[in-house]
């Protein structure tokens, strides 16, 4: 349920203290930042949207993590890899 | 797009299908549910069981929130949006959810002013434009969206805007999942847990099912990866025989959870002592209504509401899909009476809904396209 | 002469020059059938698609039509808002209808254009308009040769509603599509939807999308030249998305056809929309692309021949005809998931979940 | 066969089953190009209209329409009420442009329909609708080949309208008009109009009025057929009414045109409600009328005509071409008075001076 | 149609038209002022000016209810018009009407409601209809008009609607003739007096004309035979040397009035000490306002009016026509800058406008038409 | 000014005594009668019709007078009857 997609704070809204502007994948939209007022945000940062709110920021060294499981299981991973590379589906 | 397209990436998700093949005992079943909604979405809208070994069975369980909606609550909604003073509000997933006579597009035709929201703060700003018409916004969602409820009403409350108000809907995902470990007609080996709802709640709160139901539940991403992932992660506490809460979304859900978030739930809404949820019946404790605090925010006290239980269709088999206890082709009106266009249930309404998600990405001849 | 008769000849010769529309506003009166209709057409409409067929004003065109088969297509087009980023109702009004034209294999050649404008549309507005479909007119190499104009009362219509009918000459026949065929789209896909609803303003979304609004008969009939008995459909891919066309051509043809997912030209920012609302850019509306089912053998030719026109340089094969779940789409995805691709419900909303 | 590819293959027969619509009133669904769009498309438009034209549901329709120079017309029709004593909106939209056709010499031959339906507009009166269209264009004997629909959300239009666009296949060509041709109305005047005052119950008036709406073109080419080459003009008297017309016509020869009050024909009711509201029943619209240029020699044989015709029984010679006061039209009373009978200005209302 | 069609009789007409030539004298001109628009109406849709003598010249009056009403109370009423929650009623009449920044027309493309009616009643009916709006019909016409508006108050007054009022109008034929009699720059030989007026007022108020100012006039209907018996019955007037005031119109006309009528207009109207004219400038004791016991419905005192007076465009020539001094085509804008889809002053709007009705009707080349 | 139109009172609204039913050339309308309360007002009585309300009875003997008129001024009125007579201008 409820969909979260991620975004990348790039810059703030000068009236409201608890709005910032979020890109994703070049289009803006001003979201309430106000339920990551503990996270010390920053340009830059990438944060979870949910309906019009940053829900959560990103961590990147998590965000590598999961990408890191795979290379821990083994040698699997590279064989698809390689077969991968020998094909040709474009 | 970052953060999304690597978790899509051919070469992992074929890699780690590749394992869970290899993890898999092939002499032994695997049950496990999504709990959420957004899982049954990405299992469907990516294929993702035709990677799957035929012993790895997925059940999709009842996080979505459209799906759980009562009719009556529907009713109750069209009866607000009827008053000619009223402009009722909601998100898109509310259009075409099926009341005792008629959903939002069809009160929409009749002449009722309801229209779409994409956020709460939205239908806030079409009150303050709007001063001489009630707005009315119709709150769905479980604690992943119930924070943006609360933040608008408290946004409401400061600026002092009197013409708003919030039929709120909102339920809780753990007595969900605890009417579900409580049925007696289902076999489970573990759960994918709800990503976005443990962005604000944390993990901690699932830490009894592995205690006093002895089954692993893994929190999880919504990418393909992060699925096979979790799977993977299920399928080794199966075989180390552990079973533990585990985070494989970390990179959003703090253990923790929102401390931000859930203080505004606690601030702007209060525990009902009962909800109906469709097809699983009346639960304790398991949704939120406006606190007293706010009870001039609170539709529920600020219309006279019909509030009639509306029994299901009879034909409607929600609760047992819901509870994973039937697959959608199995309900004995799935895709010739209920249909998307024409939906019976709930769950073939929300993309989110396991009949919806198999009607739409899922009805095909598997065997042809794999021969 | 006397005095009297000076005047009334000076008022003849007054009624004789080109009216001057001075209403700021469209008014009921511009749609009663007198002077103000008259003016209007005349000051406004006749000066912008001006030619030899429209001007007699008549009851309809005469048109020398010559042999062979016509197509003959109708839509209404009723966007708003009426201005967006890369176009208006104007020239979409005339590319859809010369587009229409161009999937039946047809050389557009004449159009008519029917207008409901609401009381108090502002008369700028119209130029607009108007300005806007001769253009596209011209450009698409068509005529603008009969029309009508209806005002309503405010309240009653949302500013200007277009409906432009077009005739085409038939030029090129279609053969039946068969397992193996390439299917093809032109371009990128869900820009114009996504375009509109940014312009819109209703989910406070920013960003640099344009509509994709262009006529399609250049492109269609250079693919149709090139490799000639080879195309077996052409559909432009407006309301209801690619997704909606595929699901049209797999029911006509009684086959399925299987998209692979990688292969789908989006660009990001539709694709950034698409993500925040919760919405497929396959069931976005286009209204610059095609898709083309073409045979297999010569869909590489095909797509090579779209790349060289500008309004086809991102085409791409994007799937196959396919035997089996006969009038089904399917998608295949990177790393061999598979689901159906089925027809829209409802219009696309923005959801939660 | 598994039990879930048994429930598949039942699905699949389901879906293939001609769709019915269950809602009973249009949602904003029915526009969005999907699945109800269809459903609507199939059961209401296919259902009331089908024919092998129309059956391939394609982006146009394909026509065999041989050689010859085709006529081509388009008109959108918003009347309110959408039903009235004497007809609806639908039959009005097919006779209107059958007429239009049949006014430029052709035979009418082929339709395309675009609806604009608002949010809300019950299923039951679109079905209205289109059965009248369908009654009207089989009794025109032209077939709706293509079309489009468009829903707009509830107070963005008024229930319904409709463009009808036409081709037909011209048959006859007029001459030039001169000096002492007579001038004829085919029957009473300004029935469809009064009929739409009255039924619009803004004024409190009753009276057993109806439109005249009626397809024309059989009743035109029975006059080309019985003068040939003797029909300078002919003109149906829509919008703006008999007096539009004539000065459209007096203005394109460049000659007058003197009508004699006397012999106009207008029913008892019809003069009634004018004289109650102030209005001048040669500016209340017709929608089965037209006035015919006609040599004046052959006037005698082409009222005869005309009048052998259901809809010509009280056809009428009211008036003549003449000389001087160029793009004027004169009315001559009975006692031999004469004035200007000039363009409506504005909409025919109610005066009380 | 009865009481019409045998007044139009040719054969009548035409013998009629004889005894008039017959009647004339020769070297003589005569100038006849019809003063009311109707009659003007009349003379030139059925081309009457064909059927007189050379010199035989008519003049048209002030008689115009549309005409005479100054741009400032146009302005006015649509100032009411724009209120939100206005709806504006008048006769179809007022649509075109130029006020300082456009016309009723104008105004309703801009977003006002303002609708037409056929009756006061209808207003009224709209006024019950809307009970949240304030519907305001906006009253004009000469007595003709006024009893009908005060009897739609009364009945206001007497089932208590509240959202209703009149923006009142009314105006008063005899100091409208007093100030045609008293302009300088006019030889009249006789008037044709109002028909419907008189239906309501009688014919003694004319009385004066023939006492003090030696004019004779003939009250008169509205068909061809009426209008040419009139002139024949002052052509025989002048050759007798009489000066009095004739009832052509008695089928209709009761010497008397209607004192039921003016009763009416006596309890709810009240006269106003001045009131402009257009073109006339402001004469005393010539129009109706609201009476101070129902200013209940008087929109004067309910709507808060910028009541400015707005100078009649510089080319405006249309006190001179309505004064009879000018003959419609003799203004310097007529036809050209003046016609009725852009009338510049008010005699160009009304059907029963002096250049409306010129304009309209008889536009063209007599001497073609004769020849 | 104001127009006016000849109607024939055919019937009555049974609910409100001031309403009149007139029939104008076939077409009817209600109508206030509320102004001619001391004319003692028959159906068939011919009424003149302003704005929805009836102004003024019409009286059949002076309607007639006015169509006498010309027969009071002698021959010209037989002489052009004549001419009509034996001319064809339909
Ligand atoms: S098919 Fe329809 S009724 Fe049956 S379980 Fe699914 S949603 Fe409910
Ligand atoms: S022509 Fe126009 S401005 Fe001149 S007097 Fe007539 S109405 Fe007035
Ligand atoms: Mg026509
Ligand atoms: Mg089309
Ligand atoms: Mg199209
Ligand atoms: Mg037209
Ligand atoms: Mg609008
Ligand atoms: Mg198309
Ligand atoms: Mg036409
Ligand atoms: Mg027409
Ligand atoms: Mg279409
Ligand atoms: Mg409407």
């Amino acid at each position: 349920m409820c969909l979260g997609i991620p975004g990348e704070l790039v810059g703030y809204v000068e009236e409201q203290a608890d709005l910032g502007v979020v890109d994703v994948a070049g289009v803006r939209r001003r979201i309430n930042i106000g339920l990551l007022v503990n996270e010390d945000l920053r340009l830059g940062d990438w944060v979870l949207v949910h309906v019009g709110f940053a829900l959560s920021k990103i961590s990147e060294s998590e965000a590598r993590a999961v990408l890191d499981y795979l290379e821990g299981l083994g040698q699997a991973y590279d064989d698809e890899l390689d077969a991968l590379r020998g094909s040709d589906i474009s | 797009m970052k953060f999304v397209d690597e978790y899509r990436d051919a070469g992992r998700v074929r890699a780690l299908a590749d394992e869970i093949a290899a993890l898999c005992d092939p002499g032994r079943r695997y049950t496990f549910m999504e709990v959420c909604g957004g899982h049954t979405h990405t299992i469907y809208k990516h294929g993702l069981e035709d990677l799957l070994p035929e012993n790895v069975t997925l059940v999709h369980g009842p996080g979505c929130p459209v799906c759980v909606i009562p009719m009556g609550r529907v009713d109750d909604a069209i009866h607000i949006a009827r008053q000619p003073d009223v402009i009722m509000t909601s998100f898109g997933d509310m259009t075409r959810v099926p009341g005792g006579s008629g959903s939002f597009l069809d009160a929409k035709a009749a002449g009722a002013d309801i229209r779409m929201v994409y956020s709460p703060l939205d239908a806030l700003k079409i009150a303050r434009a709007n001063p001489d018409r009630r707005v009315v916004f119709m709150a769905i969602g479980f604690e992943t969206t119930a924070p943006s409820t609360a933040m608008t009403v408290l946004r409401a409350a400061e600026e002092g805007i009197a013409n708003f108000s919030v039929f709120c809907n909102h339920v809780l995902i753990i007595p969900g999942i605890r009417a579900i470990l409580d049925s007696p007609d289902l076999r489970l080996d573990g759960f994918i847990g709800p990503g976005h709802v443990s962005a604000v709640i944390g993990c901690r709160p699932y830490a009894f099912i592995a205690r006093d139901y002895g089954k692993p539940l893994v929190v999880a991403g919504f990418e393909p990866l992060d699925i096979l992932q979790s799977i993977h992660m299920l399928l080794t506490q199966l075989a180390q025989g552990r079973t533990e809460v585990e985070n494989q979304y970390a990179r959003v859900v703090p253990w923790a959870g929102n401390p931000v978030a859930m203080e505004a739930i606690g601030r702007v809404m209060r525990l009902r002592p009962y909800f109906e949820w469709r097809g699983l019946g009346s639960i304790a404790d398991s949704a939120l209504g406006v606190a007293d605090a706010y009870a001039a925010f609170d539709a529920e006290r600020l219309f006279d509401l019909p509030g009639l239980r509306v029994a299901d269709p009879k034909s409607c088999q929600c609760g047992e899909v819901l509870k994973g206890v039937l697959k959608p082709w199995e309900c004995k009106v799935f895709g010739t009476a209920c249909t998307p266009e024409t939906p019976i249930g709930t769950c073939m309404v929300s993309s989110e809904g396991a009949c919806a998600a198999y009607y739409t990405f899922g009805r095909f001849n598997r065997e042809a396209i794999r021969a | 002469m006397s005095r009297e008769q000076q005047v009334l000849d000076r008022i003849e010769r007054a009624r004789r020059r080109r009216p001057v529309v001075r209403d700021e506003r469209i008014t009921m009166a511009h749609g009663a059938g007198g002077k103000a209709t008259r003016t209007l057409v005349e000051a406004v409409f006749v000066e912008a698609f001006g030619n030899p067929l429209l001007a007699p004003l008549g009851d309809g065109a005469t048109l020398p039509a010559g042999a062979g088969d016509l197509a003959f297509t109708t839509d209404a087009f009723v966007v708003s808002p009426l201005f967006f980023p890369g176009g208006d109702i104007g020239d979409l009004a005339v590319n859809g209808t010369v587009n229409d034209l161009a999937m039946c294999g047809a050389r557009p050649r004449y159009l008519s254009a029917g207008f409901i404008l609401e009381e108090g549309f502002p008369v700028a507005d119209l130029r607009r308009v108007t300005a806007s479909m001769a253009a596209a007119a011209s450009a698409a190499g068509v005529t603008i040769v009969t029309g009508d104009t209806k005002v309503v009362e405010r309240g009653k219509a949302d500013g200007c509603y277009v409906t432009t009918t077009g005739v085409g000459t038939v030029e090129h026949a279609f053969s039946a599509a068969r397992p193996g065929d390439a299917v093809i789209v032109s371009g990128p896909i869900g820009e114009h939807g996504a375009a509109i609803m940014l312009a819109r303003g209703d989910f406070g979304i920013e960003g640099d999308i344009a509509s994709d609004t262009a006529p399609l008969h250049g492109l269609a009939l250079a693919l149709l030249e090139a490799v000639p008995g080879q195309v077996r459909a052409l559909r432009d891919a407006t309301r209801g998305g690619v997704a909606t066309v595929l699901n049209e051509l797999a029911g006509t043809a009684g086959l399925s056809i299987t998209v692979e997912e990688d292969t789908l030209p989006v660009r990001p920012p539709v694709t950034g929309v698409c993500e925040l609302l919760g919405l497929d850019p396959l069931y976005v509306a286009c209204e610059g692309r095609f898709v083309a089912v073409v045979a297999g053998e010569h869909a590489e030719r095909a797509v090579e021949t779209l790349r060289g026109h500008a309004l086809g340089a991102q085409a791409a094969v994007i799937g196959r005809v396919e035997e089996g779940n006969p009038g089904m789409v399917l998608l295949r995805t990177g790393f061999g998931g598979t689901r159906v691709v089925d027809v829209l419900v409802g219009d696309p909303l923005p959801r939660i979940c």
